[in-house]
């Protein structure tokens, strides 16, 4: 009796997907609060953290549900323990969105991964950009002083990509 | 504050949309009363809540700066060259500034006072009519409690990880933007690769301790709404009235 | 021989990528009441025999039962209910936010009505000795701690098999003797049916049987004594030998007389003593 | 290479409300060449130590001396590099340091951190594989597709591939199977005798420090609290219960007998072939 077509079967996918997707959720949140890297650039310390690249590889590895998930949750989760719970809800859509886009185009687009990878990434940045500049524009009340948090956003996205474009594919393979 | 959760997030979400009404001294001052006689009512250590404050107050500074500069209204208070600041600048930049401030308060006062957990069953409970939408709430629910449970799991292997790759002559500090990006991932590839062998084992445990979905499950953990919880809920309801207004 | 709870038959698995069957022909009961530990190097089958106890893989051939339920996919939670499971990871097995939480998750699991459930909670926390952690969360319990509160969240079900599958491995000397105590207490206490997978001699000398498996096959069976008499045997199936008798051995090829194999320190001393040197 | 703690404190999380004492006061030496068992139980502090020998960890008192490195509390480190060439540390389950794409890639990394030319740390990882008792196939093989005593015999044979002057051994056979634990123990007693490699072995196994050691220090509660040869230690067991340790086997053999018989043997005896040959003796002398 083949166990992947039972119904304790279905339940263990069931299960499996839930706790994947928790996983990731900490992982992002982990990544956000203590996995930087130092730039030896810009006066504040150019501090960089990572928590994009967790979010991507779930929506590269699992698709758009996980990345959806991992991003939504784990970075909201973040902005909730570090202090910057008013920007949780914004949090919450915008980088919910930036995942579920990125494991969209990764699932949806035909054509050579690294490609259609870079293009999910690059289409995240857009929604990082765009989104918490209007949230931003919201909770200033100003539609200048948000364009300060965007070099910021693209940095980390970026960074993110690179890390994450190499690994994708052998993250894929590892998870079986 | 002993509120049931789900009053509590009902309370800061009604809250932070009444904040948004305030547009004139008056109703902002009222909002500032109400939220300092928060404040005080729920027994914080007003240390906590101003810790909490230390990223956010250049933020708060510079709105308050750029408002002034940028709103031409009202009468001119003074010039110098090119910098003229109105009368209605300060006025705005006071209330913008103002205005995030106790939306900042109000919002820690939810997570200085509400463990995650907490934060979870009454989202949980909260959104259960959804699940007539089909939104998986309990599944959501559940990858919530996971996912906090294993934060210091996590935090834990993440150092130990970062330790052994040091020892093994990794560099996580120096080096060119290229170097330093290929550095992490020693790190990032056996954080995830545990992940994955985590997940993996939790699910098989899960499933043999009888775990199959949401159907038929009984909760361990209760929440008790009370009249101090409704009582809550009248008060934001008074505010919002009251804002109204008074609102210009 | 009591009546039986476990049994199996002629059961071969094969993982479907492998062409090597991980269980080969395997058979034997497990009495009501019993202790029995499986024993075997990594790789031996033991731990998909484990899984397979569980529901987690169905054999290819044969037929596994457990307390009257053939395990098919329609009794396999029933199943589940009746064997609760210790696994090999302390972290990757703990559910709850605080122990509370955790040993709440099965009943929970099973649908059992909240006042029954605070009930139950506190009860097998208290027989594994774990009350005063109710709140703890787990990243502050060592491992041994840990591993109670998994032992009382399957005792909260009220199972009639506990399976602890390389429970101990994974512990320090401290925590290993804290988890078997706690297994031995409950046991005692009540009609519970104990398997225990481990390579830990110390663990296995506890049961009351012991069988041996090596390549996918049941290797021996019998009782610690007769296990352990194998000696040698043991050694080249990649398992250990108790203390007393490797000692034995080479006591013997130094000219002292010692009568048989003896498992405890106590009754070699003796034995030494007696034919050796008081004459 | 000697190393030498002095009056060694940490504290973790120093100047924040979490803050908690881990080591305090310590102080040995480690001559070069010596193999010395740290042992104590969970939370004793010995993992703190271990990580002080390769300055992963700067004391918060006090200073560590690694060759001719001093690391001191208080004082800005920088180039750590240097001191981590020479200490290889083995961590507990060391096979979750496994990130590369091949085992021989993998094996490579620490040398090649450590500026050595990348065809001589493929040298180094085909004479290693064998070394650990793996064929030379799995150098081409992905770490993750290997079995968990395999990936622990690659992840050794990626520290021992930096040719430390000391090895640092975090409980290095825990969760193995006896025959497992047994190879790689005598692996690292052999590399410890034929290249005088200082070994520092953190265990839990008393049988280990009796078999391999030539020191043993005994952590309690963040301190050094007994310091000897496995020897004269294992020969005052009460002294050991107290910090809720017990003797080896042998040794506890060695004293029920020696309590029954009322005959005391010569020496305390460490292993199974030195207690048969002492109770023959003692047999003779009737």
């Amino acid at each position: 009796m083949d166990s992947t077509f039972s119904s304790a079967g279905a339940a263990r996918t069931k299960t499996r997907a839930i706790v994947i997707n928790a996983l990731f959720i900490t992982l992002t949140l982990v990544a956000t609060m203590f996995i930087n890297i130092k730039l030896p650039i810009m006066g504040n310390g150019g501090l960089i953290h990572l928590g994009n690249v967790p979010l991507f590889i779930a929506a590269f590895v699992y698709g758009k549900k996980t990345g959806a998930i991992a991003g939504a949750f784990g970075m909201a989760l973040f902005d909730l323990l570090s202090g910057w719970t008013i920007w949780a809800p914004f949090t919450f859509v915008i980088v919910g969105a930036m995942g579920f886009t990125a494991g969209l185009i990764s699932e949806k687009v035909p054509g050579k991964r690294i490609i259609v990878n870079t293009l999910a990434i690059a289409a995240a940045l857009a929604i990082k950009v765009v989104g918490y500049y209007f949230a931003e524009v919201i909770l200033y009340a100003n539609w200048i002083q948000p364009f300060g948090s965007v070099p910021g956003n693209v940095l980390q996205v970026v960074i993110a990509g690179l890390i994450v474009l190499p690994l994708a594919g052998r993250l894929k393979k590892i998870a079986g | 504050h002993r509120l049931d959760p789900r009053a509590k997030l009902l309370f800061i979400f009604g809250f932070v949309i009444v904040v948004f009404l305030a547009n004139n001294a008056l109703s902002y001052g009222l909002l500032a009363v109400f939220t300092l006689v928060f404040i005080y009512l729920s027994k914080i250590n007003v240390r906590f809540l101003l810790a909490g404050l230390k990223p956010v107050i250049w933020l708060i500074a510079f709105t308050f700066l750029l408002h002034i500069f940028l709103t031409r209204e009202g009468d001119l208070l003074f010039e110098a060259g090119f910098l003229k600041v109105y009368e209605g600048g300060v006025r705005q930049g006071a209330f913008i500034s103002l205005r995030f401030l106790l939306l900042i308060f109000v919002t820690s006062l939810l997570t200085l006072t509400t463990s995650p957990i907490s934060i979870t069953d009454g989202l949980e409970s909260l959104l259960k009519p959804f699940k007539k939408l089909k939104l998986p709430v309990h599944e959501l629910a559940l990858m919530m409690s996971i996912s906090l449970r294993f934060i210091p799991t996590l935090m834990d292997e993440t150092d130990k990880i970062m330790k052994a790759q040091m020892a093994r002559g990794a560099d996580f500090s120096s080096g060119p933007i290229k170097e330093r990006v290929k550095a992490v991932v020693p790190l990032l590839i056996p954080l995830f690769v545990s992940a994955f062998k985590r997940a993996e084992e939790l699910a098989v445990a899960m499933e043999a301790r009888g775990y199959k979905g949401g159907e038929g499950r009984t909760k361990y953990r209760l929440l008790h709404w009370q009249g101090r919880d409704t009582a809550a809920l009248i008060i934001l309801v008074v505010l919002a009235a009251l804002l109204w207004w008074t609102r210009s | 021989m009591k009546e039986s709870i476990i049994s199996i038959n002629r059961v071969h698995f094969r993982y479907p990528e492998q062409t090597e069957y991980a269980l080969k022909d395997i058979t034997f009961q497990v009495a009501k009441g019993e202790w029995l530990a499986i024993v075997g190097h990594n790789g031996s089958g033991k731990s998909t025999l484990a899984k397979m106890l569980n529901g987690l893989h169905y054999p290819q051939e044969g037929e596994v039962t457990i307390c009257d339920f053939p395990l098919k996919d329609e009794f396999v939670w029933d199943i589940r209910r009746r064997l609760g499971m210790v696994f090999q990871n302390p972290d990757n097995q703990f559910v709850g936010t605080t122990v509370q939480d955790d040993v709440a998750f099965g009943l929970e699991n099973n649908g059992v009505p909240h006042e029954v459930m605070v009930e139950r909670v506190e009860k097998s926390l208290q027989r594994v000795g774990m009350l005063d952690f109710l709140n703890q969360e787990p990243h502050h319990l060592s491992g041994g701690q840990k591993q109670r509160v998994a032992i009382a969240g399957v005792i909260a079900l009220q199972p009639d098999i506990i399976l602890l599958d390389e429970a101990t491995s994974m512990l320090d000397p401290r925590g290993r003797e804290e988890v078997l105590q706690t297994v031995r207490q409950l046991k005692d206490e009540q009609d519970l049916t104990v398997i225990s997978i481990t390579h830990d001699l110390e663990e296995a000398s506890r049961a009351d049987r012991i069988i041996v498996l090596n390549k996918g096959s049941v290797y021996r069976e019998g009782t610690p004594e007769e296990i352990f008499q194998m000696n040698e045997e043991l050694v080249e199936l990649g398992l250990d030998v108790p203390f007393p008798v490797k000692l034995s051995g080479v006591l013997r090829s130094q000219d002292f007389e010692i009568a048989s194999n003896y498992l405890t320190e106590e009754e070699l001393v003796r034995e030494l003593w007696t034919s050796n040197f008081k004459k | 290479m000697d190393i030498q703690l002095q009056e060694v404190e940490y504290r973790y999380a120093a100047g924040t409300p979490f803050e908690r004492l881990a080591i305090q006061d310590v102080s040995f030496a480690i001559p070069a060449g010596v193999f010395l068992a740290v042992v104590g139980h969970t939370g004793s502090g010995k993992s703190t130590i271990i990580q002080h020998l390769n300055a992963l960890l700067q004391p918060t008192k006090g200073q560590v001396i690694i060759g001719d490195r001093v690391i001191a509390a208080g004082k800005k480190e920088k180039n750590l590099k240097s001191v981590r060439k020479k200490v290889g540390t083995v961590f507990q389950f060391p096979e979750h340091q496994l990130f590369e794409e091949t085992v021989e890639k993998d094996i490579c990394y620490g040398p090649v951190n450590f500026g050595v030319p990348e065809a001589e740390a493929k040298e180094r990882a085909r004479r290693l594989i064998g070394q650990v008792g793996l064929p030379e196939e799995v150098l081409q093989k992905s770490p993750f597709d290997l079995s968990g005593g395999q990936m622990r015999r690659v992840a050794i044979a990626g520290v021992l591939a930096m040719e430390p002057e000391v090895l640092v051994l975090d409980e290095p056979t825990a969760g193995l199977d006896p025959r497992g634990r047994k190879e790689i123990m005598e692996m690292f007693y052999t590399l410890h005798r034929e290249r005088g490699l200082s070994t520092i072995l953190v265990t839990h196994s008393m049988e280990d420090a009796a078999l391999y050691a030539d020191e043993m220090i005994i952590m309690h509660q963040g301190k050094v609290c007994k310091q000897g040869k496995p020897r004269e230690l294992f020969s005052h067991p009460e002294e050991l219960a107290a910090f809720g340790l017990s003797v080896p086997e042998v040794v506890r053999f060695q004293q029920s007998f020696e309590a029954l018989s009322g005959i005391t043997l010569e020496k305390t005896c460490l292993t199974i072939e030195e207690l048969a040959e002492e109770l023959a003796r003692a047999k003779e002398r009737g």
